[in-house]
């Protein structure tokens, strides 16, 4: 029914004054406290400025004073849906810096914890794209699912959603005695609700035609504007930082990158890059089934290779790891003492959200909210 | 019934009439306190798993709204920076009278793990808007939050309409006492300096008003 | 057709009067706290958890909790609003829900106003909610509220055109604009209702698939009128803030409220009129006491609100020009055909 | 290719307009180049079939005790291989040609840049603060900076 809009209706005549709406800091759908200034032309928007920085907390200037396990609960803060895969770029890149090898169960571990707390974080990007779109009861079937993983998260490190569990050399405790029958069970019922929405919303015929041909962002574009992630793979583009530069034991493991074909629609458009995070939830379960089966059943020491101070020899690393948004890269620039002397956070919402108003011009304000949901921003992250 | 229990409570029952329809409206009130759905950081998700099927907070009758116009109480759920003080100062004002403040989360409440390094961070949200409930915790476990809800519509239900304020317990006064006070301050501040402060004046600048780039006067 | 029953007790004085206009009104603001309770505990069943527990038993209160609420709010009227307008929208859009209830037929001998244009007093009065979004909408002076009301304005006018077709198909098919003869039409079972195609021969079977498709295009109309998801652009959630009613806050907000869930019974009535058999009992004469029709009436009705209410907590929102073209370019031609269709049957039947 | 190939052909194209090459210990090797032709170096590191860096993954500012850096992390994704670019600026006015022509991320990475050490990129569409207030005094993250007393009205320190 909507073929690929092309807006070149010719205002000439009509003597049309552009408005602008000041979607501000407070507004239901931009994800926390993100100001889009937008100039609209009816209901069809010309331009949008976005304007970020009500979330800064000076992550960086902090790191500087602290020294460096104390930085973790910092980096918690600031992806808050996807705290232990924050953790994870950090923590290798120390330990490749200070070259500290850890044995491979924690290692496992760590994969197991990334994979779920990247279910948890596409739980609830869906969710709130559902919201965006008008369909409430979405949220609520996935929310009720994070729920379990919160709770196995919340046994093995003690807090709900932000973690300091990941510790440079270890971890902070072991897993819990029912961690692999838990793992199994979130998976079952991961399947079994994702199949349920995937007929709920993603199947939903209004919900397809608000979310093809709308915000198409070709796949060089999206290189060029740097943006990594689903929404980079949702423009047809195979680049996976865990298999183009494999950390932990990501190479042993077989799943395959899930790419954006644009079967509805264009490529690279929302749905494209709604469904590739429906299915790498898929993904990141068959993962986890693989780390359950080949688990080592005897509890290790994994305080064993913590250092009592971390004071890692003068260089520095720029250390990656595929978040659930996208590429989160830390640069760290030690000079051998004990505080770290700049420490970069190279943020994936940041550089994803800079391509908003490249692929949101000529849309309507209701398609502005549905790529705003689909590009999947966190302010915490984009404003450090 | 529960709704009118505190008729035969013989202390703070002020007679049949006053005492009775005071206490509906408090009963009312509290009862249905719609919040404004709005939330900043790391305190936001956890604020969102409140709304969700396993922890309901529909149940104590807290429907969410959209505008600050028809919200009773304004949750500050994450980190207020220093950008974002003028907004939350607009955004208390325009809502409509009998309104609360409840700060979640250690960062609203004293500026959290940011206290010390956090130069763009406000240290606690009653530097600008005066606070009935903090809930502590970062983020506050959901019943963390539930038992300051709770408290906050305890204090609802118990606040003095009409004659109420002789028979109040003194501990009870002094609060009354110390808000109202908290208030008043707040109103000063906010008319003594009102050019500085509280109008639109830093709500923001854009590609195409360039006069912000000359210090001197603003749009 | 039969006399009001008040008639007969009370003589045609003021009291009859009096109570012709109470009883609705009063019926109908129990309606509405009933359908604001529905919305939220069916809400809450559809979405797997508890809805309002801590009012009264199991929160069957928080209506009443939420109307004091409201009443002690104060009520801002922005400076920068016009003030008069401001006021006067959300009386407006209650009085065209309300106003519709003057020609409601609730029993064969209780209907309040027995108009023989019924039907079109009905659809005409329809349109003045349209008024109040806009009036609200443009007088709140602000950017989202006029969004809002254009917004409102455009959809509702669009969606008038499939109604007043299935309405205009009704009225060819009983002959006439009265409700209370467009009900007796129906009576005898549940197979001669409108929906089945009315009464007559067993050719009717033809007929069927266009009525059903009138009566789901009278629906979706409808749920257009009341703008309820998946039409509820007017105060989409979650693109323009809270739409017309953004500056709206106490009792004139309870207002707009009131209005919209008024306005979904008045709709639901309508379809159960004109396509459910109104107060006719589904088993032909049995049960069909004058008490009974008042009950099947408003069950018919209070049914399809549980449907509008089902389908807002499942579906998404559709966007502007996507409802345009679904009213414009998909049900208008299907109404005409589908009236073309009754046309000719009720001429051969 | 590695970093010694990618120094060796740049320095065959450029001349002495690349200064150095350090291959660190632990981890990537950095390239120390001049600013003045910043932006052909990129636009060769981008289109040259041989190096394809299409994606630049960071550009951040570094204040060291003697001059303030300017860091670019490229990455390629047809060929796998990343490079660090780093340009020294003298701290009296620190400005640079601005590579937003090159990598359009490049733009809210300078901003970013700007706003917390104060280098000027040239001829950038838009540069203003990004994470600041607009009206913020100082730029945050050099060494020698002193947080302000209070803010419209509102005390900062604890």
């Amino acid at each position: 029914m909507t073929e690929k809009r092309i807006i070149d209706v010719d205002y000439s005549q009509v003597d049309t004054e552009r408005m602008r709406i000041n979607m501000g800091p407070q507004h239901p759908s931009t994800h926390g406290v993100l100001r889009l200034e937008v100039e609209v032309d009816g209901e069809i928007v010309t331009d949008v400025v976005p304007h970020i920085g009500y979330l800064h907390r000076c992550f960086e200037k902090a790191c500087e004073k602290m020294s460096y396990p104390q930085v973790i609960p910092f980096i918690d803060r600031m992806d808050y849906i996807a705290s232990m895969n924050n953790e994870l770029p950090y923590v290798v890149g120390m330990e490749k810096l200070m070259g500290i090898n850890v044995p491979d169960r924690i290692q496992l571990i760590r994969m197991a914890f990334a994979e779920l707390n990247r279910i948890a974080n596409h739980q609830l990007a869906v969710a709130t794209f559902g919201l965006d779109a008008g369909a409430f009861t979405p949220f609520l079937y996935l929310f009720r699912d994070r729920e379990m993983i919160l709770n196995l998260f919340e046994k093995a490190s003690g807090g709900r959603l932000l973690y300091n569990y990941f510790w440079i050399g270890g971890l902070m405790h072991d897993v819990p005695p029912t961690f692999k029958q838990e793992c199994l069970n979130i998976i079952s019922t991961v399947r079994k609700t994702n199949e349920e929405v995937m007929n709920l919303l993603i199947g939903n015929s209004i919900f397809i035609e608000r979310t093809i041909n709308v915000g198409i962002l070709p796949a060089d574009v999206a290189v060029n504007f740097g943006v990594s992630g689903p929404v980079l793979r949702g423009s047809g583009l195979n680049y996976d930082l865990r298999r183009s530069e494999p950390y932990l034991l990501y190479d042993k493991f077989d799943f395959d990158v899930v790419v954006g074909k644009g079967e509805m629609g264009t490529l690279g458009d929302c749905w494209d890059r709604n469904i590739v995070r429906m299915r790498e939830m898929e993904e990141s379960c068959k993962i986890i089934e693989q780390i359950i089966a080949n688990f080592p059943d005897e509890s290790s020491d994994v305080r064993a290779l913590v250092p009592r101070r971390v004071k890692p020899p003068k260089g520095e690393i720029y250390s990656k790891a595929e978040n659930p948004k996208g590429e989160l890269g830390f640069y760290i620039v030690s000079d051998g003492t004990v505080n770290p002397y700049r420490m970069r956070a190279r943020a994936t919402s940041f550089v994803n959200l800079s391509v908003l108003p490249e692929i949101s011009k000529g849309y309507m304000i209701a398609d502005l909210i549905m790529i705003l949901g689909s590009l999947d921003i966190v302010l915490g992250e984009i404003d450090r | 019934m529960g709704l009118l229990n505190r008729l035969d409570d013989p202390i703070q029952g002020d007679g049949i009439i006053l005492g009775t329809v005071e206490d509906l409206l408090n009963w009312g009130r509290s009862k249905s306190d719609w919040y404004l759905q709005f939330g900043l950081a790391c305190c936001a998700i956890e604020f969102m798993a409140l709304n969700a099927a396993h922890f309901d907070m529909m149940r104590f009758g807290a429907i969410p709204r959209t505008s600050p116009r028809q919200a009773d109480f304004i949750i500050v759920s994450g980190t207020v920076t220093l950008k974002m003080a003028d907004r939350i100062k607009t955004l208390y004002e325009q809502m409509s009278e009998p309104r609360y403040v409840m700060s979640m989360g250690s960062c609203a409440n004293t500026g959290g793990p940011y206290w010390e390094h956090g130069y763009h961070v406000v240290k606690g949200v009653d530097r600008l808007i005066p606070v009935d409930v903090y809930v502590p915790g970062c983020p506050p476990r959901p019943e963390a939050f539930f038992e300051g809800l709770v408290k906050l519509q305890k204090m609802i239900s118990t606040q003095a309409i009409f004659r109420k304020r002789e028979k109040m317990s003194a501990e009870d006064l002094a609060a009354l006492e110390l808000r109202n006070k908290k208030i008043q301050e707040y109103n000063e501040r906010a008319a003594q300096e009102n050019i500085e402060f509280t109008n639109a004046k830093h709500v923001g600048y854009s590609r195409y008003s360039l006069d912000f780039l000359n210090k001197g006067e603003q749009s | 057709m039969e006399q009001n029953f008040l008639y007969n007790w009370f003589g045609d004085g003021v009291i009859t009067y009096a109570l012709l206009v109470t009883i609705p009104l009063v019926f109908l603001l129990i309606y509405a706290l009933v359908a604001i309770l529905g919305e939220l505990k069916i809400a809450s069943w559809v979405q797997d958890r508890l809805g309002p527990m801590r009012t009264g038993w199991k929160g069957v209160l928080q209506p009443l909790a939420e109307v004091i609420k409201l009443l002690q709010k104060e009520d801002i009227v922005p400076d920068a609003a016009n003030k008069p307008l401001f006021n006067l929208a959300p009386y407006v859009m209650f009085t065209g829900a309300f106003g519709a209830f003057a020609a409601m037929p609730f029993a064969f001998n209780f209907v309040p106003a027995h108009l023989n244009v019924g039907l079109f007093y009905i659809f005409a009065i329809g349109a003045f909610s349209v008024i109040g979004i806009v009036m609200g909408g443009w007088a709140s002076n602000n950017k989202y509220s006029l969004l809002g009301a254009m917004r409102g304005v455009s959809q509702m006018v669009s969606y008038e055109i499939p109604i007043a077709l299935a309405i205009l198909a009704i009225a060819a098919l009983a002959g006439s604009l009265d409700l209370q003869e467009i009900i007796n039409q129906q009576g005898g079972g549940f197979w001669n209702w409108n929906i089945f195609g009315g009464y007559g021969s067993f050719w009717k079977i033809l007929v069927i698939p266009f009525t059903l498709s009138l009566f789901v295009i009278h629906f979706v109309g409808g749920l257009a009128e009341t703008n309820r998801i998946p039409f509820d652009i007017p105060e989409g959630e979650s693109e323009i803030v809270a739409g017309y009613h953004t500056e709206y806050s106490g009792m004139k907000f309870a207002m707009f409220f009131f209005a919209e869930y008024a306005n979904m019974f008045t709709v639901s009535a309508i379809i159960a009129i004109c396509f459910l058999g109104g107060w006719q009992s589904p088993f032909g004469d049995f049960l069909n006491q004058p008490a009974m029709q008042a009950f099947w009436f408003i069950s018919k009705a209070c049914f399809l609100v549980f449907v509008q209410i089902w389908l807002r907590w499942t579906l998404p929102r559709l966007r502007v020009d996507q409802l345009m073209y679904v009213s414009w370019k998909v049900m208008t031609p299907l109404a005409f055909v589908c009236f073309v269709a009754i046309a000719v049957w009720s001429m051969l039947r | 290719m590695t970093a010694n190939e990618i120094y060796e052909k740049l320095k065959s194209e450029f001349g002495d307009e690349i200064i150095s090459l350090t291959e660190d210990a632990a981890n990537e090797a950095f390239i120390v180049v001049k600013p003045q032709r910043i932006v052909e170096i990129c636009l060769v590191l981008r289109d040259d079939p041989n190096f394809k860096f299409d994606y630049m993954a960071n550009l951040t500012g570094m204040d060291y005790p003697n001059n303030l850096t300017v860091v670019y992390h490229l990455y390629s994704i047809p060929l796998n291989h990343r490079i660090v670019l780093k340009v020294e600026l003298n701290k009296e006015n620190p400005s640079v040609e601005s590579v937003e022509k090159v990598w359009k991320t490049a733009n809210w990475h300078e901003r970013e840049a700007y706003d917390m050490f104060g280098i000027i990129f040239e001829n950038h569409p838009f540069l203003v603060r990004i994470l600041t207030p607009y009206d913020w005094e100082g730029h945050p993250l050099r060494k020698d900076y002193k947080e302000p007393e209070t803010y419209h009205g509102v005390k900062i320190a604890y």
